[in-house]
């Protein structure tokens, strides 16, 4: 294969930076790897042929610094850029600011980005194209020092009914988006929203939409040519939030029908078709109880949840990326798309769930990682590496696939329990509590699931934590076992860390 | 010897009774024996249970990972006036680095257990900050704007059942 | 899903006790190793439930002695017993033995072994089948002491005609095997061969066999259950053998038609058939060039290479194994059975290529295994393990899935590169030169290939040689970089295994 | 300072020429610059090649392991003794542990290079070990049946172009 690419930038960093730079290695591609001072040393400034430094930690002086990843490549003679997901994946100026450059970008083209990337244009198309939508309404700007008009918001709200979502019309991944109860609390709401989004995505335009009770968040993953070829590649859902964030995905949904699956897989391609749609995308739906769904957004990237495809399609959606942005053809037809088995993720987050997911810093001291048949981990860290208050919080990625969903639960479930990661708290233990759920079991997942099943969930079950405690006595040396000779020795060494050969000792009967 | 650990659920002590094969735990007899040791690592038989676990410290804190599930366990030094903060006390400090994005209270205002004192912004996510108990705040330490580390002071607050200036 | 087990032992160790170990794990199986006292911490010894050392380290002291075992499970509660691969799979009286203790044997029945493991009645039966085999005979049996009938033994030889394949009635691996030119070493191969599989498997009987030229290996996966069901899970071919030992097994295999492919697995059924066959097994054949293949024997257990059938098929091969041992019915039917992608498997042997593959032996000082999307290491070890001689070299084995073969091989390059094991000399390096091989990625494989393409290989590109060297002086300290406060340090720390912390410098652009 | 490895194929010596920045490779100039380093582990770009090394010591072994390809470079000492031991002298050792099955050849035997010594078997595979070069046999160590640790002598070889008994 000769592609027109020779030398990939990837203009993101943690997993999705290795996932993509892997992918690269794999095609022949050299790899040029971008990062912020704080991650020169990071595993995916490690991975590339080529690290360029392109600023200091907080993302705005680095990660989001157009200028900054364009002037990387110059230097670095790349003629390709793929930007992962957040940071500048769905910026249509970045994508423009690529090809003006001279760059691949490897992702659909800026016109497409920037009328999926505005929520409420995105809205009007799909309504214009038959796709159906949630109820809602736009909000007026906020006044150039950021205020809102109060009783404009307030009428709005009325108008589209309540509960309902402020979402910013430039958002994603649960950033800038509140649920509104009453109208008591709608202006802090839209005020803080439209705070966010301006911090994350540079517009703080917010709209207004109709909260759904209980609905399921089922996507379909699209993927089109520069040769008019569209194809899906079957859903994924992503229903197990926590801050309107996707924790656990999976692939195929328990709750779609053959007929259902059918119709939303159509609405999906002809979203695509709608847009001219070319490279990887996402066609998000909200269903509901009565099996009624309705397109809630489109993004135009690559997803977190990607793994879930590439396991029950057999695929490689980077890959592909790669290919169609080089100006090949997919390298797929949709007859040759068939799903097999059941494929789950889970987001292992820097978190606390028990203290409201607060994100949780540190350096991480240990880290061990499960393997085996049907076990992937995409991961962005090692053992060493310092989780600072700059990044999103995702770690790595478990992804599992099983035969059937039975045997996936259960393979995830053994896997998180072989993740060990020492000195920042992390949400392994509570995913391994949302799939050991017997409502996750049953496949009775909704959006509020979390809320409605785990709002009162704490760790650490009681005889965990009794034996982690006399493990912890055992560490400090306070029992000891006899050792091979019969003599009694300290189960420690002086430091955990010392000494290459292993401490082996007598047990074993 | 006696260990002392605080879990964040309580403080639990640990006896040897048995040098090589028995520890109290809380007075209860636990029959511990080592398979296994390597630099953080240990594989247990407890009471029969076959345990694999995971151990790293960082000066009194001991982390491990045991099957899945890891905790946080102090080293208990009987030093109770750092007790007091870290069980959260009237002073209500940073729990994680961030920006101050507003700060709600000022000086003299009563509060409820509950009754939110400030949006502190970490990895992009603002967190609201409430109070831990009923009170009056006795001081801000907070500045909208500053950057603050983990453990800095944010709010005192004078419980509403301790006489105020106290 | 409520089974009649409860609690399985694995009467193995390494890699493929591990992967039962897992299996047993994640269907909730209560789960017994055993182990040699050289074992006792061994990887597997410390995945199980409960592990009993069941003797010295030579496998004829523990591994092999099938009244120990039983004794084990007796000990233990156990009711199953998976024999993995190797040591007592392969053996008759150890299932009968299993069986007579009220134990379950996971595997096909005694009498189904016994009939198979004889190479000289399979080929009887199999001929009777209507399965064609490769033109052969067998020869006298040894006399007491264990000497060969001169005579007899040549005039067999001619009747088969030169070249010819001295082969253990009773073998398997390559073991008690013999590649014989012409009549001058036929005597001397007989008996080496029949010393080897005395030592080996208990029974000195060998046989000779047409040798063919430039056959493939290709073998059809197949499993029955006790209701009767027979499927195929498609071929792998593993024509890629050092001292007749696979070393890259892959599927589909380049060299079959739809048609060849049609007959072969017809030919397997039939052969799975004809015996009654339960359980997982596998039916070799050698392929010429003509196009036509001979049945080569059949593996009355889980194979090595199993990975391959389990990323083209999606299925859990070992899960299988415990389902239809238990009394349940098959969990697929053939035509849910169907092949996506390709894939490789590499076997990492502790072996000195370029020494005519001399076991090596030593700790593993260092161990860094390749994970990401379509990898999967299935490794046996963990860094401070001792490698000895009493073992087969086999320390992990890597497999990769891929869209097409191209993409596995790209991949599984990808992946060698990424392993890293110190100490203890491995077939890395070579395997990576096997699968760069100009004629491997064209499909041009036969049993020959190694010693036609690869027989003068020597480790050590130059460049790579120098980079070690320079390396290693860093290492030593001669060379240090600037640290981030401009003063010079040295790179390694005192030792290198000593500092939790990881050392950062300063030199990134 | 100077190093000097021993890689099996080759004695080469290494040279500083700038502490952070270059050595000598045998004569030739090396652009160094460490990029990362951390225990058993160094990533260094070497004329411009981004190299990914994994390291271990064992004494006076360095195992080095570079994109997937391992060395074992032998630190040189200048003890030229074991060296000749190592290059395979007139003494033949056991290349790894095992037993001896057969012993094809006694005292006096003249053998050529290729000749079958004797057999030793390990990890159940039988290993022909050959004479390295034409000869006369000068000693038996090894005996049938007897197990060898690596690096136990088994035949000593006069060379055929020295006289014998040297």
């Amino acid at each position: 294969m000769t592609l027109p690419l020779r030398k990939v930038l990837v203009a993101n960093r943690g997993e999705i930076a290795v996932r993509v730079l892997r992918a690269c290695r794999e095609m022949g591609l050299a790899t040029v790897a971008v990062a912020s001072e704080a991650d020169r040393h990071a595993r995916h400034a490690r991975l590339a042929d080529e690290t360029v430094v392109i600023g200091p930690a907080p993302p705005l002086e680095s990660y989001l610094r157009i200028e900054a990843i364009l002037d990387a490549a110059r230097r670095t003679g790349a003629d390709a850029v793929h930007p992962g997901y957040g940071f500048l994946a769905e910026s249509a100026a970045f994508a423009a600011a690529c090809r003006d450059a001279g760059l691949v970008f490897v992702g659909p083209a800026p016109a497409t980005i920037r009328a999926m990337g505005e929520k409420t244009a995105a809205r009007r198309a799909m309504a214009a194209a038959g796709v159906p939508v949630v109820p809602g309404a736009e909000l007026p700007a906020p006044s150039a020092d950021g205020e809102l008009d109060a009783a404009a918001v307030r009428a709005t709200a009325a108008r589209v009914g309540y509960p309902l979502l402020v979402k910013a019309a430039f958002g994603g991944g649960g950033k800038g988006m509140r649920l509104v109860g009453d109208e008591r609390d709608v202006i802090g709401a839209a005020a803080a929203a439209a705070r966010e989004a301006r911090k994350a995505f540079g517009d703080g335009a917010v709209y207004l939409e109709r909260y759904l009770e209980r609905p399921r968040h089922v996507e379909v993953q699209v993927f089109g040519d520069t040769r008019g070829n569209v194809v899906q590649l079957g859903e994924r859902e992503c229903s197990i939030q926590r801050r309107h964030q996707k924790i656990v995905e999976e692939s195929p949904s328990p709750a779609l029908t053959p007929t259902l699956r059918t119709r939303m897989a159509e609405a999906a391609v002809a979203a695509a078709r709608a847009v001219g749609y070319v490279n990887a995308g996402t066609v998000e739906f909200l269903l509901d109880a009565s099996g009624e769904f309705y397109f809630l957004e489109m993004n135009t990237r690559l997803q977190v949840e990607h793994p879930v495809t590439e396991w029950v399609t057999g695929l490689d959606l980077v890959r592909a990326q790669l290919l169609v942005a080089a100006g090949e053809a997919l390298p797929w037809r949709q007859d040759e798309i068939v799903p097999r088995g059941h494929a789950i993720e889970c987001r292992l987050y820097a978190e606390e769930p028990a203290h409201g997911f607060r994100p949780s810093v540190g350096r991480v001291l240990l880290l061990a990682e499960p393997s085996g048949p049907g076990v992937r981990l995409d991961s962005g860290i090692v053992a060493g590496d310092e989780i600072t208050m700059h990044y999103d919080p995702l770690l790595a990625k478990l992804s599992v696939h099983g035969p059937d969903r039975a045997a996936a639960i259960a393979r995830a479930l053994t896997a998180l329990c072989d993740y060990a990661l020492l000195g920042v708290g992390t949400n392994a233990e509570y995913l391994q509590a949302i799939l050991d759920h017997p409502a996750f079991r049953q496949g009775a997942t909704h959006t509020g699931f979390i809320e409605e099943h785990l709002s009162d969930w704490k760790p650490g079950r009681p005889q965990d934590e009794d034996d982690a405690l006399v493990a912890a006595a055992v560490h400090a040396g306070l029992v000891g076992p006899k050792s091979e000779d019969g003599e009694s020795r300290t189960a420690a060494p002086p430091s955990p860390w010392s000494g290459l050969g292993r401490f082996r000792l007598r047990g074993l009967a | 010897m006696l260990l002392q650990f605080n879990t964040g659920n309580r403080l639990a002590s640990l006896e040897v009774v048995q040098r090589d094969g028995c520890v109290l735990l809380d007075g209860r007899p636990v029959a511990v024996e080592v398979l296994d040791a390597a630099p953080g690592r240990l594989e247990l038989r407890l009471d029969g249970r076959r345990r694999r676990v995971w151990l790293a410290d960082t000066g009194a804190l001991t982390h491990v990972c045991v099957d899945g599930r890891t905790f946080s366990l102090v080293r208990h030094t009987g030093d109770e006036e750092s007790e007091d903060v870290a069980a959260g006390g009237p002073r209500v400090t940073a729990p994680l680095p961030g920006k101050i994005v507003k700060v709600h209270v000022q000086l003299g205002h009563a509060v409820e257990a509950g009754t939110p004192l400030l949006i502190l912004e970490a990895m992009k996510m603002e967190t609201e900050i409430v109070a831990p108990l009923a009170g009056v705040v006795q001081a801000v330490h907070a500045i909208a704007g500053a950057t603050v580390a983990m453990g800095d002071p944010l709010v005192d607050i004078a419980p509403a059942d301790a006489p105020p200036g106290v």
